[in-house]
This record gives C-alpha cells, structure tokens and sequence, in this order.
C-alpha cells in the first residue's frame, strides 16, 4: 500500500491535540494487554485444528465433518486440549497408530485409537516431528505470500486508492466468478465474497465447492482455491493484481485465517471483537481465536478488514461515533500485538449518519479525517451507507456519490462500494455496474477536491473531530474503570449496545486454559512474528 | 375512497397518460438486436408504445436497459387486495385494560429470529422498551410479559423455550430473503409448533419482516404476517384482539378483504 | 447468436431470475390500500412477486412508488423486431465512388428540422462537416449536394425549397415528442410532398430523432426513419443504397425483418 | 434579494486581478454602446404593440388576433410605424372616428378608419392624451410592484438561497397549475412555466386561457393571471411569497414584458441575444425590442433571467466558458442602461462539462465562481446539466446532485433544478418531486461546506478562473476589431457558433428608423428609469 500511504499524506490536517492522541493510544493498550494475556494462558478448539490444518490435515468424511475437527475432538476426549493436541496426535504416529495424519484421523473418528499425552524423550520426540509438520505448513504460507509480491510486480497493482472494493453474494461458487471477474473487469481492485449467513456459528470449515449458500457462499479451502485463480486469470487479462477478500470472524478464525494463507487470499475480514458483539460468541473464545488468526494473517502478508461499521447499524453514527475510534484503537493495538504492520490494518469505518441531519455531509468528513489522521499510515476501510438506505433507489444512488465524495476528499485506503439496492436485495449485476459507474464519476470529476479542502482549525469539522476523539478517551477511561476491564465493559452493552458477559455466549466449551505443559509448534514459531 | 368500479392508470404529468419507468438486465451482448429484445419484454408487459432510453453494455455477455413508455393496464381500486386491520388500534393504556380486564393474567410473548438471521433491529423495534417510529416496544406494556431471545435461533430451541414460557404468542423475524429463506424458515416453525402442542392449543404464531406478504399467513402456517414499516402499537393491538377479544388460544385467520381500506 | 426458439429471461443476480425494476406514480394519496394498488399494477405487468419497496405521497393526491419482482414473461430472441440494414456500410470514399459511377452527378439533399421545433443539434449532427461519434457529415461527402435549412422550418417552405433544389432526398428531424408532435408534423410532412409531387417522383423522405420508433416507416409515410444514436455514416450509405444501388428515385420500404441480426 | 448578496459575501474569493476586471467590464461596455445607440433610433410593431397594452388596449378579434395587432397593422398601412402609433392613434380618437382604443381598433380591422399624422396643435393634443393613457398604464404596472413587496412582506420571502426554481410544461394551463402548487407546497421558491415550442416566433401574443402547448403552455396574460393567482393562494397557505416566470424573449418581447408586469409575474426570461442566436429573429429587431423589455421589467420591479445555458448546449462547455462571461458582461451592461439594478440580474450560466472530462467538478467551480465574483451582488441564475444527460436516469440524478453542490459551494442565488429524465421527457410530477428531495439532501448535508473550501490562490480552480477571464477579454477585443463592432461578431459566429447577419433573421420586417418627430409616450417615460 506504499502508494497510498503517500498519497493521504497531503490530507487537510485537523487540528488535534497530539497529547490526547498519545493518550487514546495509551488508553488503549492498557485496555488491551490483559486481553493478550489470557490469550496466551488459553487454547481453543479453533487453534488446534488450524494447527492441524498447518501440519497438512485436510478434508472431511462422509457426513461432510472435518478430519481435522474428528481428530481434535478424540484428542480431546482423551487428554482434553490443554496440552495441544500435537503432542498426543504426533506420539500416537510415532507409535505407529497410523501412517499419516488423515489415516489418525480416520481411525480416531471410529474409536480405534487412544491418544495419551506422552512424557520425557517420546514428547521431546513428538514435539520435534510436529514442529516439522507445522513448519512445512507455514512454508507454504510463506511461499503463497511471495508469489503474491511476484505477481503485483509482474501484472502491476490497484492504479490508485482508494482501492475499490466490491462483494459478490449468490450462494453459489460457480455464479460467483463469472460475476466476481465482470466486477474486476469493469473496474474492481477488490472483490470480497460475502458468506452464507450464520457459517460464522459453525465449529468447523464445510468441505468442497459449495452452491447453496444463503445471502453469501460458503468460505471453503476450495471455495478460496476457485475463486482466486478465476480473478488471477482475470488479473493477468487486465495487467492489474485484482485481490480477493474474505471473511474469518466466527467460531473459526484460526482456521479461516490459515486456509486463507493457504490459498492466498489478499484481505480478510477479522475484527477483534465483532464475532462477541454480533454473533454472541463467546469473548474469550473470540479473544483467544483472534489473537492466533491475526498472527497468521500476520505471516501470510494479508490486510485485515475490520468491523467497526457493524457498531452504526444498531447505534446512531453520530452518538456512537467515539465507539469506532475506541474500536479502531483497539483493533490497531491487538493486530501490532499480533505482528500486523501498519499496511496491514484495514481500520474500518462507515458513513452511516442519518441523511436528514444537518451538516451530516460535514460530520462525515469530520469522522473520516479524523481516522484518517489517528491511523495515517493504515488503509482505512471506508464503508457505504446502510441503514438509511431504502427502496428509493434513486435517493440511494445519490447517497452513495456522496458516500464515495468523502472517500475521495479524505484519501481513503479501501472503498466498499455501495449499492442503490442495499435495502431491497443483495446487489445485482447492474447495481455493481452502476456502482461503479458512481465511482468513477466522483473519483474522476472530484478526485483532486481536496485540494481545495481546508477545515479551519476552529471550524465546525475541526472541532467535532476533537470532540469525537476526546469522547472516545473518555470511553476508554471508562472501560478501564472495570474492575475486569474491557471484558466487563463488553459484558454491559459498551460496543454496538450488545451485552456480552465473559461467561457467555457461543462455544465457550470449546476453550480451556493452556496447561504448563501446552504444546503448539505453530503458536511458538507465530509468536516470533508478535511484537 | 374507491366507488365499485372506479379505474386510475399510472400518472406522468398528465391524468391518464399511464406513464412507467423501467430498468433490467438482459443476459445478451449490447447490439441493436438486444435493444429490440428490451422493446419486446417491455411490450409484454404491457407497455406500448416503450422507449427503449438507455442501453448499456455490462461485459460481453450482459446488458442493462433504462424504458419508459405508456402502460395500458387499469389499476383496479376495488379490486385490490390487503390484508385488513378488522380491529381497533388501541393505546399501550387500553391494550393493559383490556388484557387485565379480559384475561385476569398478563399475555406471554415470546421472540427471536430463527434460522441464521442475525438481523435483530426488526424484532426488536418490535419488542424492546425503545420501539420504533415514537412508539414503545412491547416491553413497555405492563400486561406483556415479553421473552427476547434474540438472534440465529434454532426452531426446536424456539420451541422449548415457547413451551416453557407457556407462550401465549410466538414472534418470530426474518429479513434474509435469498432464496426464500423467510418462507422455508417460517414453515418450519410453524410445522414444529403445530407438532410439538396439542391441535387447537398452539400459541399464536406472528412472523414479520420487510419482503413479506401480508396476504401469506395461510400458506406460512401463521396467524398473522407484519411486512415493512409495523410498528409496536399495532402488534400489541393484533394480539388483544386475537389473544383477548377473541377466544383465547383460538387460531384466528387473517382477514384478506376485497375493496375500499 | 439466437437460434429459433432461444429464449432468455431478464437478470438480477442468477440466470433466470427474471427480476425487474418498476417505478411509477399513482393518483392516490399514501396508504395501505395505496400500496395494493401498486401490487396489482405490478401484477398485471407479469410481476410475481411483486415487492413495493418505496412508497411515498408526494401531496395530497399522488404516491410514488417503487417495485422489484421476478417478471414471468419470456423473451423470444428470434421474435425480436428491428429495422435491419440490408445494405453494406460505406466509407465516404465507397459512398462517393458509388454515387459517381452509379448515377454521374452529385445527389442533392435537403434537410430541416420542421414545426415549431428548435432542436438542430441532432441534424446538424448528421449534416454538417463536424459530424457525430466521430464520422464526418454528409456535408463531407464529394458527391453530396446538402442544403440544411436550419429550424422551424414550415412544411409548404420544405417543399419548395426541396423542389428549387431538385432535392434527391429529404431529411427531417423532430426532437420534440410531447403530444405525439414528432408524428404529426412528419406525417403532415409527407402528405404534402405526395401532394406537391407526381407519384412516384417524391424524394425520398427520412426522418430522424431521438424518439422516433425506426419500425413505423410505413405509418408516417416516409421512406426510412432514424432514431437515437445514428450516424452519418449510416444515412449516408443508406442513401447510396436507396438511390443508387435500387433504382434511383424509386420509393424504397424499410425492410422490416423477423429474427437473428 | 437582500439575504442571498450578503450570503455569497463570505464566499471563498478567487485570486481575480482587479484590473482584468474592470477592463472586461469597459470592453463590454464599448461593444453595448453603439447598439443602445442603434435601439434609440427605432422601433417595432411590438414596441408599438406594448405601448398600445399599456395605454389599456387588450382582447382580440374572433380569428384571435389580438386588438393591438389589428390596430398596429392598420396604422403602420397608412403612416408607417416611423412616428409611433401613438399620434395618429390619438388624433383618430380625438377626431372622433371612435369612443374608445377598441371600438377603434375594431373599425380600423374592417379598414372603415384612415389614420394620418396630426400636426402642430393637433399634435400636442393626441400626444398628451396618449401620454395620460400610457401614464395610467404605467401606474397599474406600478401597483403590481407594491403589492409583491407589500406580500413579500405579509407572507414572508424564501428561507434561503439559492432560491429553488421548478419548471412545469404540461401545454395545459389547467394542468399546470396544480403541478405549480405542487411544486410550490415541496419546496419551490420559483415557478417556471415553460412556453409552447415556437411561440417566440409569433408575432403576436395568444389571448386567453389556453390548453394546447406543446412541450409547454402559451405565454397569454389570461394564463399569467390564473397561474399567479394558484400561485398566490398557494403562498398565502404557505406563508412563503412563491415567485412565477416566464419567457419574454422572441418577437414580442415588449408586449410580453409589458403583460408581465400588468400581471404580477417575479422574473421573466430575458436575453439580450437569445432570440437572435437560438431562434433567428434579426438583431436589430432583438435589441429594440430587448431593450423596451427592459426598461418595463427595471419599472416592474421583475428579476430578468439571461440565457447564457444555451450556448453550452451547442457549444462545448469548457472552450466556450469565455463566451458565457462575454454574454454575461454584455446582459449585464444592457440591463443596466435600461435602468435595472444589480437585484434583478439573473446572469445565467449552466452545468454543462461533460462529466468524463477530468477535473470537470472543480472545473464548474472555478466558472460558477467567477461568475459569481464578477457580477457579487447579482442572483446568479446556476442551470442543471442537460446535453450530457442521457437515458441513464440513475447517472443523471447523481450528477443532479453535484450540480446542487456546485450551486450549493459557490453561493448561486437561483438554483434551477435538475431532472433526472432531462433527455426523455418533459418532467414528470415523481421527477420534481425527487429533484427537490435530491436538493434538499445537498443544501441540509453540505450547505456549508464553502466554510471548509478554499481554492489556493495559484491553485487549478483560481488558474482556470483566470484563464477565463483572460479569454473572454480577448474575445471582446476581437467583438471590437470587428468593423460594426458585435453585430459583425453575430454575423459571424461568435456567439453559440450560430452565424446571424444583422440584415437576415425573422421580424425585420417590423424594425423601423423613428422619424424625426417620434412620439412614443411609454420610451419617454419609461428613459426616466434608464441610466
Ligand atoms: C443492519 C443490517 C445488518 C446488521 C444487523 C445488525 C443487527 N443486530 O440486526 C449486520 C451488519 C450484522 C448485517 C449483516 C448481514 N446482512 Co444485513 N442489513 C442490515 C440493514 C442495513 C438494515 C436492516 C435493519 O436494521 N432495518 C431496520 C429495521 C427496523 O427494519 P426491519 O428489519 O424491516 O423491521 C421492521 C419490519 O420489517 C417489521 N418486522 C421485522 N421483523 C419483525 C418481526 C415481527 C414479529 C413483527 C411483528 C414485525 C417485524 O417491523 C420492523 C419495524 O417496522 C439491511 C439493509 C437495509 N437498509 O434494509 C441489510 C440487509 C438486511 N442485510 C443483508 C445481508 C445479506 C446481510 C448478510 C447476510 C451479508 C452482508 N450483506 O453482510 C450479513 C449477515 C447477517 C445474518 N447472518 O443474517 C441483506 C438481505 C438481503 C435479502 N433480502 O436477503 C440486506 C437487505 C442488505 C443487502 N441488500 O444485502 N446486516
Ligand atoms: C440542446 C437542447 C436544447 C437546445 C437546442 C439547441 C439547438 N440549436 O438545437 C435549446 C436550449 C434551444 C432547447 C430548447 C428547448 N428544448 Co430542448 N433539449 C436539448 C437537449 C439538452 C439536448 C438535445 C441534443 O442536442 N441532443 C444531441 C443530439 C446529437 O442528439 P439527437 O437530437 O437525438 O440526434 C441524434 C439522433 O436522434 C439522430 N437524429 C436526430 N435528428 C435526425 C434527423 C435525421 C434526418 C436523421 C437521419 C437522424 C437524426 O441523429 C442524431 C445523432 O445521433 C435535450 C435533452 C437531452 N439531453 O436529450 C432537450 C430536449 C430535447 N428539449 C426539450 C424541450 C421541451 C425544449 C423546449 C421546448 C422547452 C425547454 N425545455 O426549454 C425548448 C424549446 C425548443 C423548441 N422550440 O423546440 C425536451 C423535449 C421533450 C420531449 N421529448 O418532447 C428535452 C428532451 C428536454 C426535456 N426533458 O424537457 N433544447
Ligand atoms: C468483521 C466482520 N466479520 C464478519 C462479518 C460477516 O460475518 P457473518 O458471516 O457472521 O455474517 C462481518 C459483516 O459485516 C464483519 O464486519
Ligand atoms: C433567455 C431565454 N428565452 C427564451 C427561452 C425559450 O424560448 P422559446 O420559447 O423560443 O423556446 C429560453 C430557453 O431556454 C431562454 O433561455
């Protein structure tokens, strides 16, 4: 993202009190570290399996269920997860139980192999054949990694930023790409493939290339593997790397995050906290999957797109707006934890102010350039309005030029591009095309305006930024008034007016606090990355 | 309103000219021949004479259309369906009354979103204290004792929780629509309720969302379908009258009346 | 591209889908039975389901609405009627050739924009040097003699113009359609030249504007009609075509053809 | 238009030199005065006409010629129209052949009156009576003037500027009316009724109320009265002043202007060259009567539109922005020397770039701010994109929009709304009703985002405003060069690129050269007004 982080350089600068945006930083990472640490001291389902998965485990039985997840799930049943499971899974190889890990795994799923948690030489022994599994996965991740910068070099990158970013929704796979390489042909630098609705709940990855997804297509290993050669063929027609983006919240980040690595997927959607807030998850199974799925995120040079725009469709985005700034804050200090760099981090944010309010053009830039100005070297993600579009379709096109006026006035990294039809359908063929014809306009008639932007330091949008930023210090303050912190905070409504009690929540039974002996080859090698 | 046999057309600018807009999309490259593919659609829909005002190619396989023109069909006023509020709108103050007066018990509700819909916005404009549109939700309302069970909830669990609830009525939200998941999901729960309780005794059964047909109760299975744009006071009001002012438990159909509102 | 029997329908997101979007207004006020009323009219139009997802009143007696729908009609690509041009398009230079060999003297045309309308940019478009789309006017043409006698134009001083000038063709735009204008004035205008004329002798009589339906020919009593989007380079070679290659001064009918382009 | 002169005050200034001003205003100057000089030494039937209106002459004969014409004929067949019809009108009537201007023009239609040109005693008499008749005219147009202010005041005047000016052109006056108040009740500040296609080229005015325009209404005094007294009823239920337009321009522009005024019309569209350019009437017959026009609309307290959109629809927007400053400088010179303040100039200019051009957005600010710096106390009159709308209603409602914010950032003072059906139809009921939600979107979102805009002083918006200017004195040099000065320029094309010779063009027929001994009570009074 070199490109950009040049270009927004020459933004209109609000005039913001350095101190208080040293503060808010600081704030932030007091709010975050004991999140980090109970990260650490924990071990999920989720990360065991993309350890697995790491280690060349794939594919699913009969009934469609993972190896990976038959596999954890015996382990489990024997020694439980809080050693990991590599040191059971590789002794009981080593002991001859199976030839490969898929054979374990089948054999597992049947009962005919009993996993024990082995002691002395035989762990040292099977640590060190799991590290070498492992390894040879992130090699991959890291090969995959390489042959991206390769071909960015070869077929050139995004013309300019924002980069433009569109989603594909049928449900289908095979309708997915025919559509996703018309959007790229017709401008896209970007093509996300919304999920089916509710795959965030499932505890496993579905298997294969998939055709019936509801409202979005399933994020399969086969799913990424189809769609991101279609767009590299597409890429090379056009001489511009398109990038694929996909969705790894849920109950399966960890696992979403490696495939994606895997598959070389360039962008993922992966907030630290939207899974707690919107899919009633439960935190510490959040917190923990999150922090594992960042780092590999981390390793595969992929870009994280963050949820914060999820807060404005429940809150008011004016009332709310400091509860993206802390978001944002947040979700900056857990990625650098993780080992995320700074071109990494899709902040998100979005224009959703009731178009009715007066000056709502204006609260808009004051919020856009204000993110712009707290994360000035990261791609911020700029999101389309939604919840005050309706079936004026006109109204709705209208909304969305404006929408892409303050992308383009605020050197935005990443333009989600809206549709006219957000509250009727997910979009067609001709909403896309339209879109992006918006797009153009805007960016070509306009795209120089900000030249001419010049907010008076004491002026209306100056002065809400500040406000803005000192409500979200006040936030944070707040949060850590907790005597847990931000757990509590989470627990009574703080974010998107959600309650999320730590005890609460969507697979939780699937976490358990590592023991002192928890071995994971791949959490190790990972945490070299981590700050 | 309406007088039996009144007729109006679509309006332009001028009475009676019968004037539509219309755009789609035809799977077929841009060429003088697709244009004359867009005329004929159009004519089957009863346009004539159709502008065929824009046409642009969308790749090479696609083509997206802009018309206008002249529709020569007659809207019909007594003739148009809707379901009908057979019932007054009461207040949150007359909906108590009347549920303390005709019930002596306050009215279980119970309510989520099924399926893996997470939109939670509709139901709980419905139900929380806030409301929607300056009205409160049913939470406010003294004589409801209101469940919400939120979002991406499995139909048996729906069930259970109903019957522990000794639910009077059973709100149910689906705004997902792709593929007809609000219909498929909403048959199931009514089929899982119409097995899990005694005929005759299953709660009443209330499903809304904003791409609902109001007219489909009976073919979903429910007693009552609320589409775009309800708000509180009317649902409170519904579930007197079904709950209260008819036979309690009774399943009541909805009333789809011909002619004048 | 079309094989007999081929059809297709519109698309939304998934072939087959058939889905459309409608706008219209309906002289009544903003109600429930309203919003029937626009779910009929979308139903008449073959829209099923039809789902009204605007409405607003604009006023006391108007509501606007909008609606999306799964449109059941089909489209028969081998049904498509287009006006197809059954002759070869000609560079200046071939249409100059064409003429010099085949008729020894340069054509005369004549061309106005008659009635009350004002528009010229679209004649002149095709007349003039400067062109459209890129292709230089007939004015450009060697063998073409062009007289362009600007706007507001009477038809009896079209007429006589085009008889001083021994015009070989006539080109009249009309830009202007409210009231039907754009049909009267031209049928008007090919009335009085059989009129003016000996049958069989009439120039040949093209109209042209962006309204215009390039089937209706024969209705309006001129030879050719040109609509939306043409270019010199088209009229030019139907020009050649009409007057040189068929028997000059012949009237020629638009071959109006059923079927693949 | 108090409010709007003090709320573009504040306006971001572009870097203009003054001296390149004031030079273009001397230029323009220059080119104007010969032709004032030319409109002094003649006069029109029309002139002629609108001094008989005036004097109370109205109604028409049974095939509908209208009075004044019958009158007018007659007199110019036996005297000529060199001395004005006002002597031997008077004498006739003095002499008894009649009671009153009808019955006399009654007679004169069936020829049973001669007409000949009093002398001395003889003469004083006709001239003073014309001159009280003429007088009681004048006062009726005088009134009319107090009782919009004395309305202004009681209903009160727009919220705000722009002021928003809707058009309705059903061709049906009964039609239009509820569409006016319509549009009035959304939010229209100023109604256009549009005219018949061709009426400018009659040379006579319609009477009565009529229901047959095509792509508009006739422009008849009866159809002004209906249409101002919807207007007024509308106003008073309001509490808001709704002002009416029409058109004056074409061959009766006096008559029309007289008719406006008589009426209680608010603006009228009048143009110094529009009926030459657009719709071949001779030049000289343009200016006298233009001219006449004037000084009625400066009595009549009436705000003149200018024409300068029309060039931008022939001509390209950017090469020919300096013809539109040019246009403006010379309305503006006119309109001043027939005696109208700087209130009443509507200078026109239009959206008109073609939206692909690069930079086009920042290119309409820099015209709409030059003009809006060149003329700061004028109700600039900012007109919508029309030749590059297209089919396309979504792509024409979106640039609706940044067409709004133009007019919006630059502080125009009439903002003539958009359609998105611009290139299908005349407007719909639903298309002024979502231009108006389109405008009120922009003006409630981003009214004041010029507190935030400033163009740098050598920056591309100040250079191109600049480079204008400097064309545009460069053009009034060449108008200058040329032999007989701007009408030669006409001749040539200049102008619209349309090539009109001062002897060619409709209604010369109807200039004459006044005799030495001209009588024409309403010149005399009306030169009062004039500089
Ligand atoms: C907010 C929102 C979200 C939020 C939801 C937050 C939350 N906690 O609810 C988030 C960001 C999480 C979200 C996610 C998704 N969304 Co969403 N979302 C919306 C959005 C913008 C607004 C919906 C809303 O809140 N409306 C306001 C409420 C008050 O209106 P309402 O739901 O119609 O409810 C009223 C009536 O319908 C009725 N009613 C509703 N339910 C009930 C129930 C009863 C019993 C009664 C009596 C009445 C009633 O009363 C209510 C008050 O009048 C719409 C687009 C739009 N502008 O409509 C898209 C939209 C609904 N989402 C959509 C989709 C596809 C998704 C996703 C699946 C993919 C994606 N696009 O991201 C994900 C996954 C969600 C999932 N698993 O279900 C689509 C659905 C398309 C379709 N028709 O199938 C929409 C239309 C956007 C689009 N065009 O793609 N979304
Ligand atoms: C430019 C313009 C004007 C200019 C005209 C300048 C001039 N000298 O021509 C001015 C400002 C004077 C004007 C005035 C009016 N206009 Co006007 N104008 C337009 C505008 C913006 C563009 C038209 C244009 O130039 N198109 C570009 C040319 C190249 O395209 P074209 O005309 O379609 O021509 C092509 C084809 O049709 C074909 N063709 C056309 N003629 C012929 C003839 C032959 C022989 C052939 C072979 C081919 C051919 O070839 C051309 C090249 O492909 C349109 C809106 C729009 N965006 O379309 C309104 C529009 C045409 N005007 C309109 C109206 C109503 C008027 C007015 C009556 C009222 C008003 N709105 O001001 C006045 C009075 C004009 C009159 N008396 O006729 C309406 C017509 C509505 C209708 N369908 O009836 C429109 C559609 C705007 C609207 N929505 O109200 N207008
Ligand atoms: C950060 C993030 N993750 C995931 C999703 C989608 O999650 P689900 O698949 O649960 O709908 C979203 C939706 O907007 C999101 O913002
Ligand atoms: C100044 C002026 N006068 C008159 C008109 C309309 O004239 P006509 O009635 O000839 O179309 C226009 C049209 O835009 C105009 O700009």
């Amino acid at each position: 993202m070199s490109t950009r982080s040049t270009t927004h350089r020459n933004r209109p600068a609000l005039d913001l009190d350095p101190v208080a945006v040293r503060k808010a930083r600081t704030l932030a990472r007091r709010a975050g570290r004991p999140i980090v640490r109970l990260a650490q001291q924990h071990t999920t389902v989720s990360v065991e399996r993309a350890t697995l998965r790491l280690a060349g485990l794939s594919g699913a039985d009969a009934e469609g269920t993972p190896w990976v997840n038959r596999l954890v799930d015996a382990v489990r049943g024997d020694t439980g997860i809080e050693h990991g499971v590599c040191l059971p899974v590789w002794h009981a190889l080593a002991g001859g139980a199976a030839g490969d890990l898929g054979e374990l795994a089948a054999k597992a799923a049947v009962g005919s192999v009993r996993f024990t948690l082995p002691q002395g030489r035989a762990a040292v022994r099977a640590r060190s054949a799991a590290t070498k599994a492992v390894t040879a996965g992130l090699k991959r991740i890291d090969s995959r990694r390489c042959e991206r910068e390769r071909l960015v070099r070869k077929w050139g990158d995004a013309p300019r930023t924002p980069w433009i970013y569109l989603i594909v929704a049928t449900g289908d796979i095979y309708e997915d790409m025919p559509q996703a390489q018309a959007a790229a042909r017709a401008g896209a630098d970007v093509i996300a493939v919304i999920r089916s609705t509710g795959q965030s709940l499932l505890d496993f990855v579905p298997e294969g290339a998939t055709r019936e997804g509801f409202a979005g297509t399933y994020a399969t290993q086969e799913n990424f593997r189809l769609m991101r050669a279609a767009l590299d063929q597409t890429s090379a027609q056009l001489g511009r790397y398109v990038r694929l983006t996909n969705y790894a919240s849920g109950l399966c980040m960890p696992e979403i995050a490696t495939l994606a690595g895997l598959e070389r997927l360039d962008m993922m959607l992966n907030d630290s906290m939207y899974g707690i807030l919107f899919r009633d998850i439960n935190p510490v199974r959040t917190f923990v999957d999150q922090r594992f799925s960042r780092q590999v995120h981390a390793r595969a040079g992929i870009i994280i797109n963050t949820g914060e725009d999820n807060y404005l469709t429940t809150a008011d985005a004016v009332d709310a707006a400091h509860t993206v700034t802390v978001s944002q804050l947040l979700n900056e200090f857990f990625a650098k934890e993780a080992g995320l760099a700074d071109w990494q981090l899709g902040l998100g944010h979005a224009f959703e102010i009731n178009p009715d309010v007066e000056d709502s053009f204006r609260l808009e830039l004051a919020h856009a350039l204000l993110a712009r100005q707290l994360f000035p070297d990261a791609p911020l993600k700029w999101m389309p309005p939604t919840r005050h579009m309706t079936g004026d379709v006109f109204r709705g096109y209208l909304l969305d030029g404006f929408f892409n006026l303050v992308g383009a006035m605020t050197g935005q990294g990443i333009l989600l591009v809206g549709m006219m039809t957000e509250a009727v359908v997910t979009p067609w063929l001709s909403d896309r095309d339209l879109a992006l014809q918006n797009v153009r306009y805007v960016m070509n008639a306009c795209g120089n305006l900000h030249e001419d932007f010049r907010p008076t330091p004491d002026g209306f949008i100056s002065t809400r930024a500040r406000q803005v930023l000192a409500e979200s210090i006040e936030l944070l303050e707040a949060i850590l008034r907790h005597e847990r912190g931000l757990l509590d905070a989470i627990a009574d409504g703080t974010f998107g007016l959600m309650k999320r009690p730590a005890d609460g929540g969507r697979g939780l039974d699937g976490v358990a606090r590592r023991a002192d002996d928890y071995c994971n080859p791949a959490s190790e090698l990972l945490e070299a990355g981590s700050e | 309103m309406s007088e039996p046999g009144s007729v109006i057309r679509p309006y332009g600018d001028t009475t009676g000219d019968g004037m539509v807009q219309v755009s789609f999309t035809l799977p077929v490259p841009h060429t003088k021949h697709a244009e004359g593919a867009a005329a004929q659609l159009a004519a089957k829909m009863g346009i004539d004479p159709a502008l065929v005002v824009h046409a642009k190619a969308m790749g090479p396989a696609f083509t997206f259309f802009v018309v206008y023109g002249r529709v020569n069909h007659l809207v019909e006023l007594d003739r148009v369906r809707i379901v009908e509020r057979d019932h007054p709108l009461l207040s949150p103050k007359e909906a108590n009354l009347a549920i303390r007066k005709g019930l002596r018990r306050r009215l279980a509700v119970v309510g989520g979103c099924i399926g893996s819909d997470a939109h939670t916005v509709g139901i709980d404009a419905i139900l929380n204290i806030k409301g929607f549109a300056g009205e409160k939700g049913l939470e406010y309302y003294r004589e409801l004792r209101v469940v919400n069970l939120g979002a991406q909830l499995s139909v048996p669990e729906l069930v259970t929780r109903a019957q522990q609830e000794r639910a009077d009525a059973v709100l149910v939200s689906q705004v997902v629509t792709q593929r007809e998941a609000h219909l498929v999901n909403t048959k199931e729960m009514s089929a899982a309720f119409r097995e899990a309780y005694p005929a005759g005794r299953v709660p009443l059964l209330i499903v809304g969302g904003p791409r609902f047909d109001e007219s489909m109760a009976g073919e979903l299975g429910v007693d009552r379908v609320f589409s775009r744009g309800t708000t509180p006071g009317e649902v409170a009001s519904y579930l007197v009258d079904a709950l209260v002012t008819r036979r309690p438990g009774r399943v009541v159909a909805p009333t789809s009346t011909e002619g004048n509102p």
